[in-house]
């Protein structure tokens, strides 16, 4: 039906697995829409257990390379690697599945579902929950252990970010801080070996924002996490990151050490102006 | 063991059952419970043919709008094509059964072909819906909305035409050898649904209507069963987060293409099924009944019951088909146009009510929304404190009324340039809110 | 029957689809709603000019174009506008119960049996082929209201505003453009091209009753869709090719699967190519 | 929490009882005629509102002028007669509603239904309870059958063959259309028959057909420009769109030809008949143009008791049907009183029907001041006298 007459030349990517020491791995990673070329020669090599920053001024691309990194976009140039493993044209779910979690920089809740039911959709994939459509219409017992099973573990997940209390309410009726931080969870649910966070302070005041940086130190530690995060915030960034990419119109600006790379002349104009 | 003790030991077993349910299911003990007080009046006493007829109605109905609001309340697209699938059932189910009917010489009641007839009502229904679910991976909103209407009207005008005497008459004019004749005749005869008169398809006696009722709500507690343990499992939540924000659910794992087909193919099937039953209570089965004004008859069944409320889908279902009863037979003339005029505005007013922004203080200050449902939990179910409201349990009752599902529903289409599983979504409903970066 | 013929035909009836599509789209791109009642609206600007025809067509015809915009003003004030921000599903159904209840209106005040009148503006010849004057006027008519549209569109400071609407409501009203007036005049615009379509519609069908625009309604709607939702010439050239798919298939034996087979063709191209033949991409951003 | 589900069950019983209390309510199958019925109460189910409601408004508003009429002479052997009109809207699925009201509502004597469609299901319903009926108007073939449902009009198929048989004595050598309805049974029905009783000398016939409301008939009209004669076996609302929209573009001289459809087509709304140059007619069973005779008689009164209402020879036919039936049962010489039950009344009836029944009534071809004859065939078809009329001569005058 779709013949690919009119789709752009786009030379589907042959994916092949190399060895790679790292987590999170981007070789050239690059996208245009039509001809701008909106992100272009990214090259990210995560260590496990890091936490990464990618940062950058309004429009730098960085949301694009999370989006090129989850699937939502697919890369025009490049490929990315998961502890080696070719990750490039996935599909989101296919994505997900083989480990990249990610938040939303504006948050995407199920709005109308429970607290415990947004973490319980993330939990849904993981081979421990197992059961068939077939063993949950006709109620076979696997039904019931995994939904007992999963049910505990996302309380234990919403326990860690003290959202346990608010388990039965509507997501939409959560505050601010707490949406932030159930959509992490969500994510975790999904026992990802790569984590991305779109802006997870953006909107937090100083309190709720050393909370979140707490927070991510204990899921570094405690679930065995890598992490690469957008933020604007650089004490957020300073505090968290041990290394950071910037990013500005696209191409990478600086890479590196935190301090070294914000300290670079290039990024101080790039963010003062210039 | 004679008739009677026969009777009781049946009803023991029945009553057991129902008590078991009743801890959890409440709507499955209601409609036992109805439909043991009808088989019960209609063994006892020869009931009136038209309260036969009526249940008959209204089990249909119930399918229908239960059915339904799996697509439009829960996974949150908008069907308009509900009677086309009715319709493929109907036809097909109504099909088997003349020529099982004929070949084996049986009674029209024989309760085997109508489950064989059942059977292959659900699995075409079925089959047609994995085509609309196709569709809608590819599109949302308005545009999937037009292509369900579409289908609907495919399938009306296709068994509308579904008589092929002149087209045998015309094969049989030609010089082909007999035998390719006799083939085409033989499958055109197969495709012959009636056409402009409707397929005569066996059905119930009057008399025996009362069995089309009983085996009605067996498969309303069928249809409900499959529904409600989707819904509350991890599958129902996956539907619902789709609903919800199909972005996330994809960042979530969830696969989106197989949980939308899965939905429309579910849907699909109970109203193959409810048409079957249809074309077991109706002579002919005329496709002209099965039009777009059917669908959106259903669809105003599942919208005054709540969307996403099953439910509210069974009673307002219940209560409309007794009320088209009862006002067909009370407006004559010109007034049964009012019928229509009441409807439509009933529609608008609810759907304004439970939507409009600007009314979103009065509706948490009244919250009249799920009344029936609502009064069915506090009476029934839940605890009265707030918390026990949005139990996680009973949450699958809520409708999305924010402007959240705009952000949904608003990119209306998804297109695969690449052909590959590039996500280039396009943006065609254009979001109101600004939150989008 | 000969090419020709099934041409002109074809232009006919394409005409009047492309008429009623450009209201479509117009509302559809601007206040990105499917307004299921459209097709109504023609039928109270048919029956309008039934009702007033033997008094004076002219005043008829100028009555039914008032009484469109007039009813367009009322549903969108009444039944849309309150939903502006709803989810589009409700908004979507509050269109099929506008629509309904536009028809059911019109039975209970003007009666269920059709009304009609008899009409004969003549037409050329030009050897065997007859064309007659309504065809010409149709796709004249029909040619200038797009020619018109899309100068207004492009020349006039409501049709810049409406553009800039259609891309990105949020920021057109932070532009200082108001919305609700712009949606407002859309609304007057589609109606007034659906008031005109009832009288070229009615002209030829020289008959009406309550079901009179549902059916073109819903084909007009598919037409825009295949030329390309939001896009005026799309409007035109979709009514032009499904008025010829129309023509085509009358002559052929497959003739009583027409609406099937126009209805499949709108799957087709929504599958395919949902922008249709003019329309143009956008992405949604994550 | 306890107390919830006691009230549960409690809930649960009271809902059971309230059905029951309804279901009670609706009492056993057993008709009561002793207690409902002080006169015979004549049922008809016919489509009263929508797109076909002038055929049954004008069944109904007949069946109540032929009832006042023999009401007034003093009613069959004493009893009067009543009318009990539901509305079917043309729809089958409705008729479990209208049936199950009109028998349980006590009806002893059935018009059947208006309609084809909906006549499926009523027959099946009446055999099963043996009540017999004379439809007026429901022409299927489906529709008559041996054991008690009567025709007032012809079937589809005799129509068929009667305008076949017409064309060929009349019509040799000229170049025949057919526009026809692909979606409605009686067209269809009807064509299929003209069609196959029409002389092979005829050569190819031009077919152009339709579907729903469609109002715009320019590629059917292009197709049949060059028909002498034009088949129409429609009734008459889309039959005069077309004449309208061709009536410069069809052969001047070429005839439109129709079926018991027609009847009615001077008086469509807006239709200007004299303006189209074309001849119409049609062959019918009634002749709703007459001036004299029983069929202007039946006219004039009801003109007279229904000035705004729709006239039309479902109208004729449904009048007939009730003369009729009464005269069947008074000329049977039984005993009738109100509470007779169905059963026993169509027992009655269907006896005299199958015994070789003449009656003169205003459908059929009446000459002069005579009514016409009227008998039926053992398999509930009627043999009658249909008559060509022209409505409109060749030529505008307009």
């Amino acid at each position: 039906m779709a013949k690919k007459i009119k789709a752009p030349k786009h030379v589907p990517h042959k994916r092949e697995n190399i060895e790679s020491e790292y987590v999170l791995e981007t070789r050239n990673l690059g996208i245009s829409f039509g001809g701008l070329k909106a992100v272009q020669d990214v090259n990210l090599k995560i260590k496990k257990n890091q936490v990464y920053g990618l940062i950058g001024p309004n429009g730098a691309g960085k949301t694009t390379v999370f989006n090129l990194l989850t699937g939502v976009y697919q890369p025009t140039t490049g490929s990315f690697y998961l502890n080696g493993e070719d990750l490039t044209g996935l599909s989101q779910e296919k994505i997900n599945r083989k480990g990249f979690a990610r938040t939303f920089q504006n948050i995407r809740l199920f709005n109308n579902m429970t607290v415990v039911r947004n973490v319980m959709v993330g939990l849904s994939n993981q081979p421990e929950y197992k059961c068939t459509l077939f063993e949950s219409i006709f109620r076979l017992p696997r039904h019931f252990i995994a939904e007992r099973k999963m049910r505990k573990r996302a309380k234990e997940l919403l326990d860690i970010f003290g959202l346990l209390d608010e388990r039965n309410n509507l997501a939409c009726n959560l505050p601010y801080g707490k949406q932030r931080k159930l959509e992490i969870a969500r994510a975790l649910a999904t026992n990802p070996k790569l984590l991305l966070l779109d802006e997870p302070a953006a909107g937090m005041n100083p309190n709720e924002t050393e909370d979140l940086v707490n927070t991510i130190k204990y899921i570094c530690e405690n679930f065995d996490m890598t992490i690469l995060l957008i933020e604007h915030d650089m004490k957020f960034v300073s505090g968290l990151c041990d290394q950071i990419t910037v990013l500005n119109f696209g191409t990478v600006l600086a890479e590196g050490d935190t301090k070294e790379a914000l300290n670079n002349p290039e990024v101080i104009k790039a963010y003062i102006g210039g | 063991m004679n008739k009677k003790e026969k009777f009781f030991s049946v009803m023991k077993k029945v009553g057991t059952g129902a008590q078991k349910f009743s801890k959890n299911y409440l709507n499955y003990t209601v409609i036992l419970a109805v439909m043991l007080v009808f088989t019960i009046f209609a063994l006892a006493t020869p009931m009136k043919d038209s309260t036969a007829l009526l249940f008959q109605k209204i089990t249909v109905a119930v399918i229908l709008a239960v059915s339904l609001n799996f697509v439009v309340g829960f996974l949150g697209e908008l069907s308009l094509g509900h009677a086309g699938f009715m319709a493929v059932g109907a036809f097909l189910g109504g099909k088997l059964s003349t020529i099982l009917v004929n070949a084996l010489g049986a009674n029209s009641t024989n309760i085997f072909i109508l489950i064989l007839s059942l059977v292959l009502g659900a699995v075409c229904a079925a089959v047609c819906g994995v085509v609309v679910g196709f569709a809608a991976l590819r599109l949302r909103g308005d545009y999937l909305a037009i292509v369900t209407l579409a289908f609907g009207e495919i399938v009306r005008v296709v068994f509308i035409n579904s008589s092929y005497d002149n087209a045998i008459n015309k094969i049989n004019a030609t010089k082909l050898p007999e035998f390719i004749k006799n083939f085409f005749a033989k499958i055109l005869e197969l495709l012959d649904f009636g056409g402009a008169l409707g397929l005569q398809s066996p059905s119930f006696p009057k008399k025996k209507m009362y069995i089309l009722v009983i085996i009605g709500f067996l498969l309303i507690l069928f249809t409900l069963f499959v529904i409600q343990n989707i819904l509350k499992s991890k599958t129902g939540r996956a539907i619902t987060a789709i609903r919800d924000n199909e972005i996330a659910a994809k960042a979530m794992g969830i696969d989106v293409t197989k949980h939308k087909l899965m939905v429309f193919v579910i849907s699909a099937a109970f109203a193959g099924m409810a048409g079957v039953l249809f074309s077991y209570a109706n002579k002919p089965v005329s496709a002209s009944s099965f039009g777009y004004n059917y669908s959106i008859e259903i669809l105003i069944m599942v919208v005054l019951g709540g969307m996403g409320s099953i439910n509210g889908s069974i009673i307002s279902a219940s209560l409309i088909t007794i009320l088209n009863e009862f006002l067909s037979k009370k407006l004559t003339g010109d007034n049964a146009i009012y019928k229509d005029l009441f409807y439509a505005v009933i529609l608008i007013l609810v759907i304004i009510y439970n939507n409009a922004p600007a009314l979103k203080n009065l509706r948490e200050k009244l919250n009249l929304k799920n009344l029936v449902g609502k009064l069915f939990n506090k009476i029934f179910k839940r605890k009265p404190n707030p918390s026990s409201v949005a139990s996680d349990a009973a949450r699958w009752d809520v409708v999305p009324t924010k402007i959240e599902m705009n952000e949904v529903l608003s990119t209306d289409v998804v297109i695969d340039y690449t052909g590959e599983n590039s996500a280039d979504i396009d943006e065609r409903g254009g979001s109101d809110n600004g939150k989008e970066n | 029957m000969d090419l020709l013929t099934i041409i002109i035909n074809g232009l006919s009836i394409g005409g009047i689809y492309a008429m009623i599509a450009l209201g479509y789209t117009m509302v559809y791109g601007i206040a990105k709603m499917l307004n299921f009642a459209h097709g109504d609206i023609i039928m109270v600007g048919a029956y309008t000019v039934v009702l007033l025809f033997t008094t004076s067509p002219t005043v008829g015809i100028i009555s039914a174009l008032v009484l469109c915009v007039l009813v367009g003003i009322i549903v969108e004030k009444a039944a849309y506008r309150p939903l502006r921000g709803a989810s589009p599903l409700a908004v979507l159904i509050t269109a099929i119960g506008v629509s309904k209840l536009l028809q059911s209106a019109a039975q209970i005040f003007i009666g269920s049996e059709p009304k009609g009148l008899t009409l004969n503006l003549g037409e050329i010849r030009l050897g065997s082929l007859h064309i007659s004057v309504l065809t010409l006027l149709t796709i004249l008519i029909s040619v200038a209201v797009m020619a018109g549209l899309t100068l207004f569109v492009k020349y006039t400071k409501m049709g810049r505003a409406m553009v800039a609407v259609s891309e990105d409501r949020g920021a057109a009203q932070l532009m200082g453009i108001n919305v609700n007036s712009v949606i407002t005049v859309t609304f007057i615009i589609g109606s007034a091209l659906a008031a005109l379509a009832g009288v070229f519609l009615l002209f030829k069908s020289q008959s009406v009753d309550s079901t009179f625009g549902a059916m073109p309604g819903i084909k007009a709607f598919a037409a825009a869709v295949i030329g390309g939702i939001g896009s005026i010439p799309g409007a035109m050239v979709g009514g032009v090719v499904l008025g010829f798919i129309e023509a085509i298939f009358a002559a052929t034996p497959l003739r009583d699967y027409v609406d099937a087979i126009e209805f499949a063709i709108l799957i087709i191209v929504l599958l395919v190519k949902p922008t249709g033949i003019l329309g143009k991409k956008r992405r949604e951003k994550v | 929490m306890k107390l919830k589900r006691v009230f549960a069950i409690v809930m649960t019983i009271v809902l059971c009882f309230g059905m029951v209390a309804v279901l009670a309510s609706c009492g056993n199958n057993e008709v009561n005629y002793a207690e409902n019925n002080t006169k015979i109460k004549v049922g008809v189910s016919g489509p009263l509102t929508g797109g076909a409601a002038m055929y049954g408004i004008a069944v109904k508003n007949s069946a109540q002028l032929a009832i006042d009429e023999i009401n007034a002479k003093g009613g069959v052997n004493g009893v009067m007669l009543e009318l009990v009109a539901a509305d079917d809207k043309h729809d089958a699925t409705l008729v479990s509603t209208t049936y199950t009201t009109l028998y349980e509502g006590g009806c002893q004597l059935f018009l059947g239904t208006v309609t084809t469609k909906p006549g499926i299901q009523f027959k099946d319903y009446a055999t099963e309870d043996g009540i017999f009926y004379l439809t007026p108007s429901a022409s299927g073939d489906d529709i008559p059958y041996a054991d008690g449902g009567f025709q007032m009009c012809f079937t589809d198929s005799n129509q068929g063959t009667a305008s076949a048989k017409l064309f060929n004595e009349n019509y040799a050598g000229k170049k025949i259309g057919i526009f026809y309805k692909a979606d409605d049974d009686y067209s269809v029905g009807i064509k299929n028959n003209f069609v196959k009783n029409l002389d092979a000398s005829f050569g190819k016939i031009e077919e152009a057909s339709f579907t729903g409301d469609t109002s715009l008939f320019d590629s059917q009209i292009s197709m049949l420009k060059d028909c002498d004669v034009i088949f129409m076996p429609i009734y008459y609302t889309p039959a005069s769109q077309f004449m309208k929209q061709g009536a410069n573009i069809v052969k001047a001289d070429a005839v439109y030809f129709g079926c018991d459809g027609f009847d009615g087509i001077d008086a469509v709304d807006g239709f200007a008949i004299d303006t189209i140059p074309q001849e119409v007619s049609y062959l019918s069973h009634f002749d709703s143009t007459a001036t004299e005779g029983p069929a202007a008689d039946y006219i004039k009164a009801y003109k007279e008791a229904y000035p705004n209402e729709p006239l039309n020879q479902f109208g004729a036919a449904a009048y007939d049907c009730v003369y009729a039936m009464v005269a069947a049962l008074e000329k049977s010489g039984e005993e009738i009183t109100a509470t007779m039950s169905a059963q026993d009344m169509s027992e009655i009836l269907l006896a005299q029907f199958k015994g070789g029944f003449v009656f003169n009534g205003v459908t059929g071809k009446c000459e002069g001041e005579n009514k016409s004859t009227i008998t039926w065939n053992a398999d509930g078809t009627v043999d009658k006298e249909a008559v060509k009329y022209v409505v409109k001569e060749a030529g505008a005058n307009g």
